[in-house]
């Protein structure tokens, strides 16, 4: 199974060609994989010690991975949030068929709904709409568990509507504002 | 011996408490909120009373309903634990007035150290040190901008019922000292129904030391060391150690005396804490007593081997105090880390919810005091603390290593801990020295906080096994809906390992 | 210091071993067979080769893999941990030649005190007492009846390479003496691959108290006390406690120091275990001597604040030793259950199997050392150890209190444990009157063992339960195919207050 | 819901009619249940805190249960292993109106095959075919992690039919002997 792969972790990100021997992963039991990452022929072990947790070991070194896929659970293709020994990566798969070269994701061109992380109370709004925003850069602050905490954007983009209100009660998961 | 005690608490302070009694043969009583009926402590209890809704002015600080379970129950004592009713006279009284033991000091004894201004008061009456200020409560904008000058910048303002960093303002100079007063006065009345505010100069990068303290009914009194708790953040201890590696044995005496002093000035009996501040020079100062358990207490357990809990109930059944000053010898080094559901990353933003996951560490020199399990949802309405992380090891340098293996370890999913964060306060050499004061961690908190950039190796693991995961999805396994753990076992080890490993 | 060692071992022990390592800033290499592919040794490792299928003799046994491993990886120390090579003199030899530093003794200490009889002639050479018996291996049916008659019944039939309880016979008289020969060399010759036998004394009612020694490679030992062995099942210890409740200081230097004298005189270093029985005269006498860590180890780590892994690790690192005999202090009691795979109710059978659901116990005092974790399958080719459960408080009474509630609280599912059978010892008389000796448990368990009848409200607790499930059930409800976890927290102190609670 | 329950532990066995208000059981938070049980009315607080562990509050007093369905894991009635903090029961839930009075439970009279607990050798066997056992009565001896361990009767009957052979290696799950 070949895949066009990108992965990001904090400011860290970076594209790679990945060919897998997805034939032995049926298997439940020890597998040896091969694979060829970025031109480069690999084998690797693999084991499923819990749902989603998997130890690797490569060339004699041994990590513990714990995967969790974004959108649909049961699609193969789309981004995973996964952590190799407390490290958080954000990969996201590509079918390198479907992909033509020099395409850009459309993952960050669609608008996205932030949502309130908890309930709270909005103290203040610290953007306009129609504004550009970086990521990271504070959106709002929510007020809980008596204490103020801001909300920041996930990624650059452009603050298309504000539906929060300073003052205003949210409940979890409340539609803050939309970022296109 | 009390046959049956009830805990007026939740979460890892209401698991501790019951079980020193389990241990003890007592029986045990929870109360719980609407919040909490699939909590830890109210499964582990022998009875468990529900006491109301999950704000916990509703429940955990209704005053009547706890003891009117207390009283279906049986119970013959209460245990406060720590916060909610702990220190609030009103409840010891009432506890007293039904014929009920309250595990603590005397209602005396609380109202006089309780409040802050008056705990200065006595002190500097007695001759003993305090830090330089106003010994009352001040009223009006004009007297405390009076009172500054006199004390003079930089200088902080203090809720007189405080605690826990609330009702706290530090003000540099004039020009912000009325919006802080105004602030302080609000948040004070909010969090203690008491507006009353005092002054205090601020000490420069002073350390914050506390002194355990412990006495029984029949006027015998010891001090058990101290506690380096100067790592905080906005006012909150989030790292505690004992020994401190600022003192000498010298200093160490001076201070365990003087606070036995004040402990005995207060006809004080069961477990206290007499918390000082400590400036550049090594002068100390008295800041404030706590009249009950303290969060850090396991560090103090850990150095000198007792069990402050067993202890408290003994002295409060009445039993004679089973050590005498000089046997108390402090062996070794322990820190606590507060594992907390927040987001080091987000400012540390709250992040209550439920735990898909939760690997704890264990093996020598580990202690873990926890109220969590794998499927429990953090509530929203208390405290963030999840457990209290301890280690003990022969000194500090093995200690700190010991603390991060622990911390590496331990696994929370689901929701946000501070647990990245404690690595990377581990790993700082001004921490590693020694050399730090209660500005520490804001300092280094300045810039914010980021993850430190994942190593290429991860990177590549990172790939082929979203790959595999994608592989096996693309065959039609089953898939779990959700993941039951994450991975942080092997946090900074791992990652020292990618830095040397050659490609 | 090393910068990597291997761990030439699996389970609880290797995980402890790596803990060590990892506080000590070494890298740590894991070896695993077919069986352990999932096991937490091998997940909890920088690195971790494969060396074989299951059986041992294909693995963990294998010299050639474990050394062409640390070849691999880079190793340069090896730590053997207990069973498998640890104590096997031609592995040492061999790691030597390899450049490898073999964590222990020297082979020379370890030939000298691994032959039972040539460690007898030593000591009997060297004036020091041992249990009255042959110093030398027996050939013939004719010998052994010969020095069997001049000793006197009843009498010990042991294997001269032996260790944990095989090829061991008790002999009453001389009617039972040949087929106990016969089956005892035969045991030998399977388990050690050696058949030689000699004979001991057998003791009435002896204790099996034991002293750890620690010595430098520069001629620095010394005994760091005694650990307390005498509950042992069919000759394997179950739990081992410090300090022993039969020894006063007196007896406690004397045996000390002839361990002391022992170790000096085998040339020692390293971590080792001089054991003695002792009578009921309150004579003592050699037994032998383990030549490796001990799974009881972690006792005198929590009596005395040492990390004996650690400094196991520093010594052959060639570091002095850091304590002298002077500064070894006893503090408080300490107690360890060894927590097997196995069915106390079935005459101790093992029980492998997937572990549905575990939680372990915690809080003060308590050290869980574990090789286990919810969804493992506990193989069926090794050790049924799954955990070293270890407590400490302040005297013996309250670490036995402790050690209840850490045992009440301890679940493990999906297969059996011998914990119920540990809560029974425990609450036994003459276990806590610390009144017994190494035939204790047999005869406790002469009549079988069955857990106790259950109370009438917990029968009625479980007709609602189940008729709860049904309930679901008939609602359609999804149900799991398998329960994940069983409830053990509360045993023993919820039966008590059963019989107490009023109807 | 009415249930005829037997329930045993050890040696202890007993009989109880049990009427459970099961409308209440479709929610997953908090309930209160009414109950009738031998007669006596009652209600209890249940909530499940793990997939089939619940915790129970009856008169003030805090139970931890874990429950397992033995047979078809669907079928609401027959046998259900229930640990109560630690103490373990087996329990027989049946419909009583599909019984008569008096009538004894099926499940001891059918024959039962005992299976090798684990792989292993048969080092002794204790019976012989047409021998009357007593629970807990020892069959045979099998011997693996190098130790030689009982299989003994889980309830009393009559030794049909020995599969097993003294020296024989078993596979984990054979067929050993069957108990009519």
């Amino acid at each position: 199974m070949k895949f066009h792969v990108k992965t990001r972790s904090g400011s860290r990100q970076s594209e790679h060609t990945l060919d897998l021997a997805a034939r032995e992963l049926a298997s439940t039991d020890r597998t040896r994989l091969p694979y060829i990452l970025d031109g480069e022929t690999g084998e690797f072990d693999w084991v499923e010690v819990a749902p989603d947790v998997y130890s690797l070991i490569l060339d004699g070194v041994s990590y513990e991975v714990a995967i969790r896929k974004a959108g649909n659970p049961a699609q193969p293709n789309g981004f995973y949030e996964v952590s190799v020994d407390a490290q958080v990566f954000f990969v996201e798969l590509q079918d390198p068929r479907r992909r033509r070269p020099g395409e850009a994701s459309h993952a960050q061109d669609r608008p996205q709904e932030i949502l309130a992380p908890m309930p709270g109370r909005i103290v203040k709004i610290l953007t306009a709409e129609g504004a550009s925003v970086r990521q990271g850069q504070g959106l709002l602050v929510i007020e809980a568990m008596k204490m103020q905490n801001e909300v920041r954007a996930p990624r650059p983009g452009r603050v298309e509507k504000i539906y929060a209100q300073e003052g205003q009660g949210v409940e979890n998961s409340a539609k803050l504002l939309r970022l296109a | 011996m009390f046959k049956k005690i009830l805990v007026a608490n939740r979460g890892e302070i209401a698991l501790r408490v019951m079980r020193a009694c389990r241990e003890m043969g007592i029986h045990t009583v929870a109360v719980y909120s609407d919040a909490d009926r699939k909590a830890l402590h109210v499964r582990y209890a022998d009875e468990a009373f529900h006491v109301g809704s999950a704000p916990s002015i509703e429940s955990y600080l209704r005053i009547d309903r706890i003891l009117e379970a207390a009283k279906r129950s049986g119970a013959e004592a209460i245990h406060p634990g720590y916060g909610f009713l702990s220190e609030n006279a009103e409840f010891a009284q009432a506890c007293e007035a039904e014929g009920l033991n309250f595990i603590g000091p005397s209602a005396r004894s609380m109202e006089l150290m309780g409040s802050k201004t008056a705990a200065r008061q006595a002190l500097i009456g007695a001759g003993l040190p305090v830090v330089p200020g106003t010994d009352h409560n001040l009223e009006s904008f004009d007297e405390v901008r009076r009172v500054a000058r006199e004390i003079g910048y930089p200088l902080m303002l203090k809720a007189a019922a405080g605690g826990g960093g609330k009702g706290l303002r530090r003000v540099r100079n004039e020009g912000e000292l009325e919006s802080a007063f105004r602030t302080a006065r609000s948040e004070a009345q909010n969090a203690f129904k008491d507006p009353s505010i005092y002054i205090e100069k601020y000490l420069e990068r002073p350390r914050h030391i506390e002194v355990q303290i412990l006495g029984d009914r029949h006027g015998h009194l010891i001090h058990l060391c101290e506690r380096e708790c100067s790592l905080q953040r906005r006012h909150q201890k989030v790292v505690e150690e004992s020994p401190s590696p600022f003192l000498d044995d010298s200093l160490r005496a001076q201070m365990g005396e003087t606070a036995a002093r004040i402990g005995k000035l207060a006809g004080y009996w069961n477990a206290g804490t007499v918390e000082f501040l400590v400036d550049q020079d090594r002068k100390f100062y008295f800041l404030e007593m706590n009249t009950r358990l303290q969060v850090e207490h396991p560090v103090t357990e850990a150095v000198l081997g007792v069990d402050l809990v067993k202890e408290q109930i003994r002295i409060a059944a009445g039993e004679p105090l089973r050590w005498r000053q000089e046997q108390v010898r402090q062996r070794g080094h322990a820190l606590e880390c507060r594992i907390y559901a927040e987001d080091p990353e987000n400012n540390f933003f709250p992040s209550p919810g439920l735990i898909r996951g939760l690997r704890t560490p264990s093996g020598p020199g580990i202690r873990d005091d926890s109220g969590i399990f794998e499927g429990w949802t953090v509530p929203i309405e208390y405290d963030p603390l999840l457990s209290k992380l301890v280690v003990w090891d022969v000194n500090r340098p093995e200690a700190l290593a010991r603390m991060r293996r622990a911390l590496e370890e331990y696994e929370v999913s689901g929701i946000k801990t501070n647990i990245p964060f404690f690595l990377r306060v581990l790993e700082h050499p001004d921490f590693i020295s020694g050399n730090f004061d209660t500005g520490f961690i804001d300092r280094l908190l300045e810039n914010g906080f980021a993850l430190d950039g994942a190593s290429a190796d991860a990177e590549r693991v990172a790939a082929l096994a979203a790959a595999i995961a994608a592989g096996r999805r693309s065959l039609h396994e089953p898939v779990p809906s959700a993941p039951r753990k994450e991975s942080g076992w092997k946090a900074a080890g791992r990652r020292q390992l990618m830095d040397q490993k050659p490609r």
